[in-house]
């Protein structure tokens, strides 16, 4: 499957951002089908949840276009009974945190729903969440919980890092009769890519190869995609040839496309947008462990949040993250464990540091 | 009940047909619970039946429930199947959810009976949800939601108010207070008694019942239904009632020291079933008890001879298509 | 406030200068804010000064309040630490939480300044949950807590009430109703305004403010303070206030469409900061204006000269000891 | 460290149940501290939270033994406050998947308030809550939600399995200056172990070792400790022998213990009594994989809870949740991968039949 950012490969010309990919597709899918409607807090005002509901309330009005009040366990369940009638709810959260306010409804009613009563109804359901970062978010407005969605059996996670698969899996997302948590990150909203203005969808489940390499296969999840292909440019400087996988889908996961490559390079290093612990990561690392079998000696880590709560100074900030030098050291490590410590300069600018500034 | 009969022949055997259906449909799971073969904690309805039946009867078959895992009155009074419901708390492949609920989480989408929720609160935005769609579909259509005087505590209970009034949903709110959750009075748990005054605060109309008479609450939940189907949005109406078996199981437990027998006598001297049972002459009830245990005696048959679900069944209904 | 002052000059003069070393300090955050040095998003009370103020005036020392990411006000009015709030916001490690927290989460226990959290609603029971161990500790010591309007519809809200009633927490509850959450009219939320109406069904005093006349609410705070401490158990205001300023960070929005400057205008008319100096005598409220000058150009410095903390402050206080 | 459940090293005579020993707990720890306090739903009555708060109410008055309201999220946020002003408040949940009403308190606040606030606020917290299974339990009275806790930094999640450890660990939850997820499991409630009279503390982050092996090492969680024991037992029989570990604290985790077990059996499976996808599983396969960096070949596996809601009827329910025969078949396939696969018999009575009967 071919890197949708790399465009001579799409052969598609139309550059948009990832807002804008979001924005499309749920005009797109309002516009096919009657049912789908977009709900949550300041879906309806200027920002438009940054950018992402622009302008829907002028097309679709406040009857689909709805504005609520801060109730996000109510909420949820509101939207999983207009599913269970045949709608299609997109819930907006503008903070992945705030997921934790309708954990109830949305595990132990949305993911059950199905199953529970044997099938008699479904919950086709979008939650949209927006992980934060930088510019003092802390420890309420950081926060990437999929591992927690990944748990709980009858719900879907997908995050897309390109606007291209932003548009694909939302559309996708919305098609789906079941829950799926929809994981955005904050500071690849500016990014661009080829995105073709008809409708599509990206399938869950299977994971992009957007690097090859021999030596080491990184795992990116959400925007640590993006520190993994800078971290592939320094570990080639050093001579080491890194493959990077974008899972785009958590759940289901692809195991088979990141096992295929950890199978060449014996080396496997999952960098995750969020903690470690119990996180995509471990799974990750487990699935692929528990395929091979001990076939062959192989190298595993993982990365991701320090194990701390996210302080907002940015003195400390920056060492709560995993990035491009530090992701590079790491996978040195473990291609050259004899050798001393590779510390390759940090980039003068963080990539997010380039594209976001206060306030938010 | 005085007496002189508040309804029409036809309304009144229909409220005490579905009356008995529930009483003795769970006398009957309460008999043979002893025997293992329900594997399913029951919380039974016996002398609450009368809040179901009153307002289920004011409602049309194309009208939805929602209700919570002491949900057999409600499920049965809106015409849910009763073989289904009795395979389901066996655990048989051909229960209402194919043995994957139990007694709660009983559902039949086909009469318009929403899933059940054994966490207390959840259906409650649920109910709103289907609601809102309904709202939308603009069929007159209505939802009503069940709970206890427990889920009102519950955060997610005044939020549902909120959105459900301003945006005028189509949903009737039945509190059936009982007074207790598990054992623990309203006094241990409420601030105040003045539910009513604070739902209205909501904009919502709101009827405090202060007894279990089922005609009575047939008629504030034919009001409340013609109102919301005018337009009004929600209404809400409060039921007292009293749970006479114990919170799970089919026993009692006057012996417990939480309650007194006294106060069950109380409630028990104005048995809804009883009552309506002796408006009607004898041969009529006779006829309408006979059906009663024959489809009872049916259902437990069916739940008896239905097989268990296939092994292979555990990995159905994960994900829908 | 038509020129005959309300309290004595003491009171006076302590009012305005809390009021005036919120503004002038939030003013001069905001002017620093474009150099970047402030890399936290800022929601500033400009406008809403009088409510912490008010209500802050009429507690002792050892009280406690709570409040929220809107919190610079509240904080500073209880006696929170400049200095620190101001390193606080440089993220540097002489803030009040060594540069975890932000302008979002502000604390200052020295002051009994409860910490801030940027989860609408979150601190309300916390705060409650504080009361409930000074109840227990028995020194008459009470608790306020400050939340916007939109907090009101989180089902923590009610859920708070309700318990603490029940228990007769010391707490004042105290609502900054701007109007808006984030750009939210409550009439995008709200299904009425009968909120304090709402809040007495739980057995709540409740009060509500057309405005945000400081002496008004320094009243209403003070008599509620009393009774809270004479045992009456929680108790509510609710403030009419607005926020002159963006939702979050320096500017102004009334381009935004949401909202008009004539609405900010006749807020402005009523300035509590200018009202309040107009009734001092011109030398005093002078020396007051220096001191307060002083003490922000002193923060300011402070936290410009602190030094950061040191990388390996990331692993401290993820657990006590 | 010795098991304690083998009453001849402990040399302690007196035997008492599980339930027992937390009633103990508490009870002991609110005559030492004043500020010890137990909240929640029906802790006061006479079924007394199956049997744990019995006669605390009697004993220390509704001033500390507080019945509350459904009202989970308030209740937690108000304990949490408790805690911040000194107190040490017991939150009891009689199902973990109530914690999902919480997750807000729980997590946005209570895990990140002390370091959130820099250190200026404690938060002594104890949330208990209990496991359910069987007997129609189903979908939403039976997870086992300890990842989700595991995941978040500032939280300790503890599982004691035995009478000993219940005790031990609950005065050391108590005393502990964190907020504590304490994991119970109905089925063990009736288990009983020598337990000490005298209050003690068990130390979190320290795994049993409590049965030696050479072949392979299995971990098991909560009570799916008891079932890998029973394995254990059939495996013998097949001759294979295996190491069996209880992690007993689950964060802190000591890697260290089962490290060193697998380093000598060179196969490790996982039984937890949870969902598997992002588990404590993954957890420990990751971090021993992690640890050991492919030194020499590693068998891995991991079992849980099928990736399913949990059915009602018992004819399903036995496929969901791993049992001694599932497990020993699943072991004895690492340990002799080459050979056909080994189903030993399902024991007539599931352990948990013999002493759990509804209605609950
Ligand atoms: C959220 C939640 N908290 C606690 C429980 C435990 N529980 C089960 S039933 C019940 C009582 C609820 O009382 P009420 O709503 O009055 O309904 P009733 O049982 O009286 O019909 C409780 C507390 C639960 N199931 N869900
Ligand atoms: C639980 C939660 N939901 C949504 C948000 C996003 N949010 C941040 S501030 C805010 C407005 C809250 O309004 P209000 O309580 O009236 O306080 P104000 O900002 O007006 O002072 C919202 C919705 C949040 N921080 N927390
Ligand atoms: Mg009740
Ligand atoms: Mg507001």
């Amino acid at each position: 499957m071919s890197s949708p950012t790399d465009s001579s490969k799409t052969g598609k010309g139309r550059v948009i951002s990832y807002v804008e990919a979001l924005q499309e597709a749920v005009s797109q899918e309002m516009d096919r089908d009657q049912g789908v409607f977009v709900i949550g807090l300041n879906v309806d005002d200027h920002k438009a949840i940054q950018g992402t509901t622009h302008g829907l309330i002028d097309k679709f009005g406040p009857g689909r276009v709805i504005d609520t009040p801060l109730s996000e366990d109510a909420i949820t369940g509101i939207a999983i009974g207009a599913a269970m009638a045949g709608m299609r709810p997109i819930h907006v959260h503008i903070r992945m945190d705030f997921l934790l306010l309708c954990m109830n409804q949305l595990i132990n009613m949305g993911a059950k729903a199905h199953y529970m009563y044997g099938g008699q109804v479904k919950v086709p359901l979008v939650m949209r969440s927006i992980i934060g970062k930088s510019w003092g978010q802390g420890a309420q407005h950081s926060q990437g919980l999929h591992a927690m969605f990944m748990h709980v059996p009858g719900l879907k996670v997908v995050a897309p890092t390109n606007a291209h698969d932003a548009k694909g899996c939302l559309i996708a997302a919305i098609r789906d009769n079941n829950p799926v948590v929809f994981v955005e990150h904050r500071i690849l909203y500016s990014t661009d890519a080829p995105v073709p203005e008809d409708p599509y969808t990206v399938d869950f489940g299977k994971a992009r190869v957007v690097g090859d390499g021999d030596d080491i296969t990184l795992v990116g999840i959400s925007y640590m995609l993006v520190e993994c292909l800078r971290a592939r440019k320094l570990l080639a400087e050093a001579g080491i040839s890194a493959a990077v996988i974008d899972p785009v889908s958590l759940l289901p996961l692809d195991v088979d496309t990141i096992a295929r490559s950890v199978e060449q390079t014996e080396r496997l290093l999952v960098v995750d947008n969020a903690w470690v612990t119990c996180g995509a990561g471990a799974e990750i690392v487990a699935a692929v462990c528990e395929r091979r079998q001990g076939a062959s000696p192989l190298a595993v880590g993982r990365m991701g949040y320090a194990p701390t709560t996210c302080p907002t100074t940015p003195a400390l900030e920056k060492g709560f993250y995993p990035n491009a030098a530090t992701i590079a050291s790491k996978a040195h490590s473990m291609v050259r464990p004899g050798e001393p410590e590779w510390a390759p300069a940090a980039e003068p600018t963080l990539a997010h540091e380039a594209v976001f500034r206060g306030p938010f | 009940m005085s007496g002189n009969v508040p309804v029409d022949p036809e309304t009144l055997a229909r409220v005490y047909r579905s009356l008995r259906l529930i009483r003795r449909t769970e006398e009957e799971i309460a008999r043979i619970y002893p025997s293992d073969k329900i594997k399913s904690p029951v919380h039974l309805s016996i002398g609450q039946e009368s809040v179901s039946v009153g307002v289920c009867d004011v409602l049309d078959a194309d009208d939805v429930i929602s209700a919570t895992y002491r949900g057999h009155a409600a499920y049965l009074a809106k015409g849910g199947d009763l073989n289904r419901m009795m395979a389901e708390l066996y655990g048989k492949g051909t229960g209402c959810a194919a043995g994957k609920a139990g007694s709660m989480h009983l559902i039949d989408m086909g009469a318009n009976v929403l899933g059940m929720s054994a966490v207390v609160g959840t259906t409650i935005p649920v109910a709103a949800g289907y609601a809102f769609a309904l709202g939308r579909e603009g069929k007159g259509r209505i939802a009503a939601s069940f709970f206890g005087d427990g889920a009102t505590e519950e955060g997610v209970f005044s939020e549902t108010l909120n959105f459900a009034s301003l945006h005028k949903l189509p949903i009737l709110f039945v509190c059936e207070n009982n007074g207790f959750a598990i054992h623990s009075p309203t006094s241990n748990r409420w601030a105040t008694e003045r539910l009513c005054e604070r739902v209205r605060t909501y904009g919502i109309e709101a009827k405090e019942l202060p007894d279990d008479d089922v005609f009575a609450i047939r008629e504030a939940a034919g009001h409340a239904a013609q109102a919301i189907r005018g337009g009004s949005g929600p209404q809400f109406i409060e039921c007292k009632t009293y749970r006479w078996r114990e919170h799970v199981g089919p026993g009692e437990d006057y012996d417990d020291g939480y309650r007194t027998r006294d106060e069950l006598e109380a409630w028990q001297a104005r048995d809804q079933v009883a009552a309506t049972g002796a408006m009607l002459d004898l041969a009529e009830r006779q006829a309408i008890d006979d059906e009663v245990e024959g489809l009872i005696a049916e259902a437990v048959d069916f739940a008896e001879q239905s097989p268990w679900p296939e092994p292979e069944e555990l990995y159905s209904h994960v994900f829908a298509d």
